[in-house]
């Protein structure tokens, strides 16, 4: 056993973990709600980081507010996608499965009108300096300890994915609003009756939902670049960390997504790195055999 | 440049928003957001109607001093029809935007010089899918009469290979290799093939640098690495250091978290690196191997500041050996060709674009042979025949401030030969650190070194 | 041409796969999102089979990707489709066994992902990200389907048109058969066939098996018919898209998907056309607004189930309300599986039950409830809430396990049997609601119970398809007189949905009679009906009574107890307070305490 | 009848409501008077449930009019209803199992918005109901069936409502807990000028406590009566 890889991996498996968390945590508040397979999902994430690059370069933002105005974009997409598009089939009684099918349609259709509207080449996030110069907004920068090295953005990675998730956590558990998504998962009926307005519940968890996807798209701009593509790989992410941890607890969605990270990293210890995928299927596939109510689920479903 | 450019964007992202229906719920912003929007186009006509002229000057001019006089021998009243299958949504839509402006900017600098009437079909073959690729290149052939194809990316391009020989379709690659598509008919690639053309070079490059390298790890897609993987590096590092590979990884196109094969190559204790991925997949690699903490010479064979543009300054410790595009190139065809593109597209010619558009001129080149011998110029087969005859063309790749560059295709295999090099990179700009040249397997790999 | 041919093929295996996936996903509700990668096992396993051998003086044979077994295609296709098949049914096994509704979806989901990536790393079978090409084209006698030309691939178009309708009507003549019958009553109601002595089971596998098995001979077609692929055809994307053409169109029904395929495989090559080089992003941005609009002007599909079902008077066997009036009752011929003959038969105690006991948690439900019900006559389960007759009803046909005690129809012990066996027995039960699929006519709510059906199984559909259409005839005879003793025969061809609740009763209680079964329990039959209604449910119970059949009901409407029941066990709490007839024991005033309260 | 509209009085007109296109009420008409309390009682099935949430707005109406004092609901939906005073209590899973009574009680008072009030409510239901203050923190699924009531019960007075709907709140609790809790309903009533529609199985029960009673009987009223009249009244039976 190699310590030094396996403490590497580790970290790795963290970082990408609470990534998967923070996804997971997003596609599993609209989900545990509304029960939609919110594939359009990676639009407020492509939103976020879209609405920051473009900010700063033309509004001429400074970083956080910049940010900012990138999250702000999240939501307003996320509930875009609501008004425009569920509201209007839930209305007529479709089926969930139509729902899917509009998910599916903003899904196809949203990368293209980003190409379309900011061209096809990546953009890095860039904001105006002292000077007026247009630098790059983010210098990434690496700690390192012995063998072990970990840069800023991982590091913010794990603690703002975690401290949003607690956030979100003690919002649901604590607070009135937050509440009122519990009492209308667990208890429709008792939700409508103590006057819980079923709407307005979708319109907070499609903002909170929204929001944190957008928080993700600005960890992959802020550490990569925004693209027209740059969602789609993580949108199933936020799907199967549900499952995996476990459908009625957000907390089951968070740790999920965690081991699901720690899985596909620390796999690579013994296989080649192609073959993590297939060790995270396989082992979801395992997970829904043995535990359909999901890794950390309650038992009843 | 960059203000205008977004700005316009923002007005069309307004556009879009109004179309959905948000900008209905304020008039306010709708009415200022358009105002922007007529300011910016306007400036954005008025820049690119003067940049135009000097376009059509420059090129008009430089083309026929390098290609020689237009007229009906140069093909003038020719119409050639020729399509291009490229990605031009998704993941690799930069590279078919690219790709078509090269072949665009041929097509009318061509026109104007008195040449043929090169009209373009574009397809999207969706990322590389297959069945796309096929039904749209017969879509090309029935619907476009297209003689002459410019195809790009592995799979669709040898998925297509007995449909355009069947045709047939004279198609030139200038993105996208692999060995399936070497020797077919009315196949050709213009684009250096192999990932281990550079290789022995590139490693003997390393060897140099480094004497004391003596472990290599190897990264690739399961597209490119094969060849790499199994024989290539492993002989030309063996050969060369004594040394062996200590860490072979592929992974997917399109991956973005590298953090794994970092470790890896970490614990490993790699002395050297040499990746054969390509596209965006690189600079994520560059940027996860960095931010490991892996200090050791990381060495690629593509350059595209799409990659660069995710690596940020980590790309500054990146080198790669391959056939690079140099703007720089003070080839007399390359700064007609660079003068042009800037004033046409407003922005740098990409390694990407210059291939596209070297094809079209090959297809010129040819029609005009065609004509000179009385044939058909719009027959493929003609037109493959006198390549054959004379594989030598001119391009934008090599020569020097007085001479333009030549390649030469190989009429066995039908790849490319084109000068290489191994180049570094800073403040992101690649810099010319060494030519190299490609060498067989048995010779030794110092030799691929170009002294 | 050769152009349009190729959009056609397109089409037409869009067409097919999504006419087969309805199969599973529209009749019997369950979404898989692995057709892609079953495809694709198809796919494969046939262009592996077909392509030649390794010829090893060949130069090329160093790559060594595209060599095969060099097999007929014929052979090939049918090994193709086995495969596929077993494929299917090692995930649909413990899928369709443990887990319902969303997590067959992450499921499959998972099957395809994992699948996808396994495809793409196992170079020896699918040549890696490159593929395999160099497929030979299909050949039939001396005729090449050889798509790279214009006349091969106008052929091949037509060849696909005749499997896609073969297909079609595999698809069409299973839905539509008393096996797509059974599907479309299990979806969204899983208990109900087991009270209808059907075991829902078995034709769930088989279906995700045949679904898979057509995808898997429309992968060995596909890869005919491209002579390349790469695993990344077999994406996510494509299973998504299956999935909508089935959705979009109109789930359980095949019209829909026809219409779904030409309109989703069509719309990008017109909206190629139209937009020229220029519109290429905008054609998915157009093609994604279409999908949202239609839904959100069609939430339900294009051509939702039922749509297109034809409105037709039934022929009634006018001569039948005579033969009622005779008592001779319903002829099941072979049509019954019925093991009524024992030697007790002319017990006048058809059921006994003795102190059966069921406890939920600690809270007793059934206290020891102990009564027998009486050849030929109504008994009336009567009691507040919570008296546990509904349980007592689930306890005899299995669907709750007793405690202890026992349950004999007509000395054979039931307890511990299977829901679908004690059916078989003769004991048959309805439903507080009706449980009728509301998009399927009446007659074919009925017919689904008609026991001892030949077109149930697909072998016999299969084989013997004239015997099944046969039989077919006889079944939806013996379901349309059921609904002539109840008096609905004319709403034979309407669908459910658009009967009045009274009238939907009938129907659920002429279900019961189809299954031939002696001994009915009915939960409630008259609650929800409107008031005009009640004496027409009411006339359609003491029916049962006139056939000879023995019958128990629950019902808390007193009054209509009275007009029906023999006889009256009152319970409480689980336990036989009284039995006697209704005015008896409404007439007690310590009843009457214990139904109102105290 | 006259009616006070003054007052918050409820009034429903011709009633008819159901699932999809089936009506499960037919042309019902009812009404509660300001502090009166009415019981809805008829068999299972005939449609008491039904009306209750269709004067709640939880489900929707066919044809007919609801009006609350001088508000008319039939156009309305349930935020709004609670909103004006009226609360709901399902017969079903009345509270919120995985969550605490505090949060219960919470989720109860949930239409109101200041947080001072809510204090002040949970006391008063807390002395109400002891038992609750007892064990605020406990998860509430833990309770047995009539603890559970009595905390569906609570949870409805958060609102301290004008109008409290119980749908059979005798299920699940044994004789001597209805008994008290329907003392405690009654009581409650009385001191707060409130109204109640119980709707109930156990006749006996309701007849203790209801000022009037309505009988429904598949989907139609078919008795309309007073206290007395329905406390002499044997032969019950013929009206279910």
């Amino acid at each position: 056993m190699n310590f030094e890889l396996l403490a590497q991996l580790t970290i790795a498996g963290i970082v990408l973990g609470s990534f998967y968390a923070l996804l997971g945590v997003s596609f599993g508040l609209v989900y545990q709600t509304s029960k939609i397979f919110h594939l359009a999902n990676a639009i407020p994430f492509a939103a976020g980081g879209y609405g920051a690059v473009w900010s700063a370069e033309v509004l001429h933002l400074p970083l956080f507010v910049a940010l900012a105005f990138g999250l702000l974009m999240a939501v307003v997409f996320g509930l875009l996608i609501l008004f425009l598009g569920y509201f209007p089939v839930m209305r007529r009684n479709g089926a969930l499965l139509s729902l899917f099918l509009v998910s599916l349609g903003i899904t196809v259709a949203f990368p293209n009108l980003l190409q379309i509207v900011f061209g096809t080449e990546n953009i890095p996030l860039r904001t105006y300096n002292s000077e007026g110069e247009l630098s790059s907004a983010f210098d990434n920068r690496v700690f390192s300890s012995g063998f072990l090295t970990i840069t800023l953005i991982d590091v913010l990675k794990i603690i703002v994915s975690w401290v949003l998730i607690i956030a979100v956590v003690v919002f649901v558990k604590r607070t009135r609003s937050g509440r009122s998504i519990t009492a209308l998962r667990t208890n429709p009926t008792m939700a409508t009756a103590v006057g819980i307005d079923r709407k307005r519940v979708y319109i907070l968890v499609f903002a909170l939902g929204s929001f944190l996807a957008g928080v993700a798209g600005l960890f992959v701009t802020a550490e990569f670049v925004a693209s027209p593509v740059m969602a789609l790989q993580w949108t199933i992410v936020g799907f199967i960390a549900v499952f995996f941890g476990g459908i009625g607890s957000l907390v089951g969605t968070a740790f999920g997504g965690l081991v699901l990270g720690l899985l596909s990293s620390l796999s690579s210890l013994y296989l080649p790195v192609n073959y993590s995928p297939i060790v995270v299927f396989a082992s979801l596939f395992i997970i829904l055999l043995i535990r359909p109510q999901g890794l950390f689920g309650k038992a009843s479903v | 440049m960059e203000i205008n450019k977004l700005g316009k964007r923002a007005a069309a992202l307004a556009i879009a928003l109004s179309l959905t229906g948000l900008a209905a719920c304020s008039s306010s912003s709708d009415t200022t957001s358009e105002e922007s929007a007529a300011e910016t186009s306007a400036a954005e006509t008025a820049s690119e109607a003067a940049s135009e002229d000097t376009a059509t000057e420059a090129g008009g001019t430089c083309i026929n001093e390098i290609f020689g006089p237009g007229g009906e021998a140069a093909g003038e009243g020719v119409t050639l029809n020729g399509g291009m299958l490229l990605a031009m949504t998704g993941a690799g839509s930069f590279f078919g935007d690219v790709m078509s402006k090269g072949a665009q900017l041929a097509a009318d600098q061509i026109r104007e010089a008195g040449g043929m009437d090169y009209q373009i079909t574009i397809a999207d073959h969706n990322n590389g899918d297959v069945p796309t690729a096929l039904t749209e290149v017969k879509r090309m052939i029935s619907q476009d009469d297209i003689r002459v194809l410019q195809t790009s990316y592995g799979a669709p391009s040898e998925a297509i290979a007995p449909l355009i020989a069947e045709a047939p379709v004279l198609t030139l690659n200038g993105g996208g290799s692999s060995p399936g598509q070497l020797s077919k008919d009315f196949l050709w690639q213009n684009r250096m093939v192999f990932a281990e053309d550079p290789a022995a070079g590139a490693l003997a490059w390393i060897h140099q640098q480094y004497p004391d390298a003596k472990t290599l790890a190897l990264i690739g897609t399961q597209e490119n690495g094969v060849g790499v993987f199994q024989e290539t590096a492993p002989n030309a590092w063996a050969k060369l250091t004594g040394g062996e590979v200590v860490v072979a990884e592929q992974h997917n196109v399109g991956d973005t978290d590298f953090k794994g094969i970092a470790s890896k190559i970490k614990s490993a204790g790699a002395d050297a690196i040499l990746s054969v991925s390509f596209g965006d997949d690189l600079g994520y690699q560059v940027k996860a191997v960095r931010e490991a903490g892996i200090e050791v010479p990381f060495m690629g064979i593509e350059f595209t500041g799409q990659a660069a543009s995710i690596a940020g300054s980590t790309y500054d410790t990146f080198n790669f050996a391959t056939d690079f595009y140099n703007t720089e190139n003070p080839n007399p065809w390359n700064q007609c060709f660079v003068e042009a593109y800037q004033a046409k597209y407003g922005e740098d010619p990409e390694y990407y674009g210059s291939n596209y558009y070297e094809q079209v001129f090959i297809f010129w080149d040819l029609v005009k042979r065609v004509i000179a011998a009385g044939g058909d110029p719009t027959d493929p087969t003609q037109l493959q025949d006198a390549l054959i005859a004379d594989p030598n063309f001119k391009s934008v790749y090599g020569g020097s401030d007085t001479v333009v560059g030549e390649v030469t295709l190989d009429t066995n295999d039908h790849s490319i030969s084109k000068p290489m090099g191994v180049f570094s990179v800073s403040n992101g700009t690649p810099v010319l650190e060494q030519e190299i040249r490609k060498v067989s397997p048995a010779d030794d790999p110092n030799s691929a070194l170009v002294q | 041409m050769g152009y349009y041919a190729q959009i056609a093929i397109n089409i037409l295996i869009l067409m097919s796969l999504a006419v087969s996936l309805n199969l599973l996903l529209g009749y019997a509700g369950r979404v898989s999102m692995a057709q892609a990668v079953l495809f694709g096992i198809g796919a494969f396993t046939a262009a592996r089979l077909v392509l030649p051998k390794a010829d090893a003086s060949s130069a090329v044979a160093a790559s060594g990707i595209n060599y095969g077994l060099g097999w007929h295609w014929l052979p090939a296709t049918v090994v193709a489709i086995g495969v596929t098949f077993v494929a299917a049914l090692i995930i649909s096994l413990p899928a369709i066994r443990l887990i319902k509704g969303e997590y067959l979806i992450l499921l499959t989901l998972a099957f395809q992902l994992g699948g996808e990536q396994i495809l793409s790393v196992w170079e020896g079978f699918t040549g890696g990200p490159f593929g395999v090409a160099g497929i030979p084209p299909l050949k039939i006698g001396d005729t090449s389907f050889s798509t790279l030309r214009e006349s091969g691939t106008i052929l091949y178009a037509g060849l696909m048109l005749v499997i896609t309708i073969i297909v079609i009507l595999i698809s069409w003549g299973l839905g539509e058969s008393p096996f797509g019958r059974l599907l479309k009553t299990i979806r969204g109601n899983e208990t109900l066939l087991p009270s209808l002595g059907k075991n829902p089971i078995r034709p769930e596998l088989l279906t995700f098996g045949i679904t898979a098995a057509i995808a898997g001979g429309i992968g060995a077609f596909f890869a005919y018919s491209q002579g390349a692929m790469v695993p990344g055809n077999f994406s996510l994307d494509l299973s998504i898209l299956v999935i909508s053409v089935v959705v979009l169109g109109g789930t359980g029904n095949i019209a829909g998907t026809i219409v779904g395929a030409i309109i989703l495989g069509g719309l990008e090559p017109i909206l190629r056309q139209v937009l020229g080089d220029e519109g290429i992003p905008w054609q998915r941005v157009i093609y994604g607004a279409a999908l949202v609009l239609m839904m959100i002007i069609r939430p339900a599909g294009l051509i939702p189930e039922g749509a297109l079902t034809r409105i037709r008077k039934p022929k009634v066997a006018k001569s039948f309300d005579q033969n009622l009036n005779g008592a001779q009752g319903i002829q099941f011929g072979d049509f019954t599986n019925k093991r009524s003959s024992s030697p007790e038969e002319n017990l006048s105690e058809v059921l006994v039950i003795e102190d059966i006991k069921k406890s939920f948690g600690g809270l007793s439900a059934v206290g020891g409830a102990s009564f027998s019900l009486r050849k030929g006559q109504i008994t009336a389960l009567i009691g507040p809430n919570g008296a546990g007759k509904t349980t007592i009803f689930n306890m005899i046909t299995g669907t709750l396990s007793c405690d202890s005690g026992s349950i004999k129809l007509r000395g054979r012990e039931l307890t511990g049997m299977p829901t679908y066996e004690i059916e078989r027995l003769g004991i048959a039960r309805s439903f507080q609601d009706v449980r009728l699929n509301e998009s399927m006519t009446v007659l074919d709510n009925v017919a689904v119970a008609v026991p001892n059906q030949p077109g149930e199984k697909i072998f016999n559909l299969i084989l013997h398809p004239l015997k099944s259409r046969k039989a077919e005839k006889s079944v939806n005879q013996i379901a349309l007189d059921c609904l002539a003793v109840l008096g609905v025969a004319q709403t034979a061809h309407e669908l459910v949905r658009n009967l009045s609740y009274g009238d939907q009763k009938l129907v659920a209680i002429a279900r019961l009679l189809a299954t031939d079964c002696d001994v009915l329990l009915l939960d409630e039959p008259t609650s929800g009906v409107d008031p005009g209604s009640v004496n027409l449910v009411i006339e359609g119970v003491s029916k049962l009574r006139d056939l000879g059949k023995t019958v128990c009901l629950v019902e808390h409407s007193v009054h209509f107890v009275e007009r029906l029941a023999d006889h009256a066990i009152f319970l409480d709490q689980g336990v036989v307070i009284a039995e006697g007839t209704v005015a008896e024991l409404v007439s007690s005033a310590e009843l009457t305490e214990l139904y109102f309260g105290n | 009848m006259t009616i006070d509209t003054q007052r918050n009085g409820l009034v429903v007109q011709n009633l008819y409501a159901g699932y999809g296109k089936r009506d499960v009420i037919f042309d019902v008409n009812i009404n509660v008077l300001p502090g009166e309390i009415v019981g809805v009682v008829g068999h299972n099935g005939a449609g008491k449930s039904t009306l209750l949430k269709s004067i709640f707005r939880s489900m929707p109406i066919a044809r007919g009019n609801i009006n609350f004092g001088q508000l008319d609901l039939t156009k309305k939906t349930s935020p709004y209803v609670v909103a004006q005073g009226i609360s709901f209590t399902p017969a079903e899973l009345p509270i919120f199992r995985d969550l605490t009574v505090q949060e219960n009680l919470e989720l109860g008072a949930f239409s109101i918005k200041k947080r001072a009030t809510y204090w002040e409510r949970l006391h008063e239901v807390t002395e109400i109901f002891p038992v609750l203050g007892e064990r605020l923190k406990e998860t509430a699924g833990r309770f047995s069936g009539g603890q559970q009531r009595q905390l569906s019960i609570g949870m409805a007075l958060m609102t301290n409502p004008k109008l409290m709907m119980l749908d059979e709140p005798s299920l699940g609790i044994s004789p001597s807990v209805v008994q008290k809790t329907f003392q405690v309903i009654r009581d409650l009533a009385k001191e707060r000028d409130s109204s109640v529609l119980i709707v109930e199985q156990n006749v006996k029960a309701m007849t203790q406590i209801a000022d009037r009673i309505y009988v429904l009987r598949n989907g139609e009223v078919v008795l309309e009566e007073t206290r007395e009249e329905a406390l002499s009244r044997d032969d019950w039976w013929d009206l279910f």
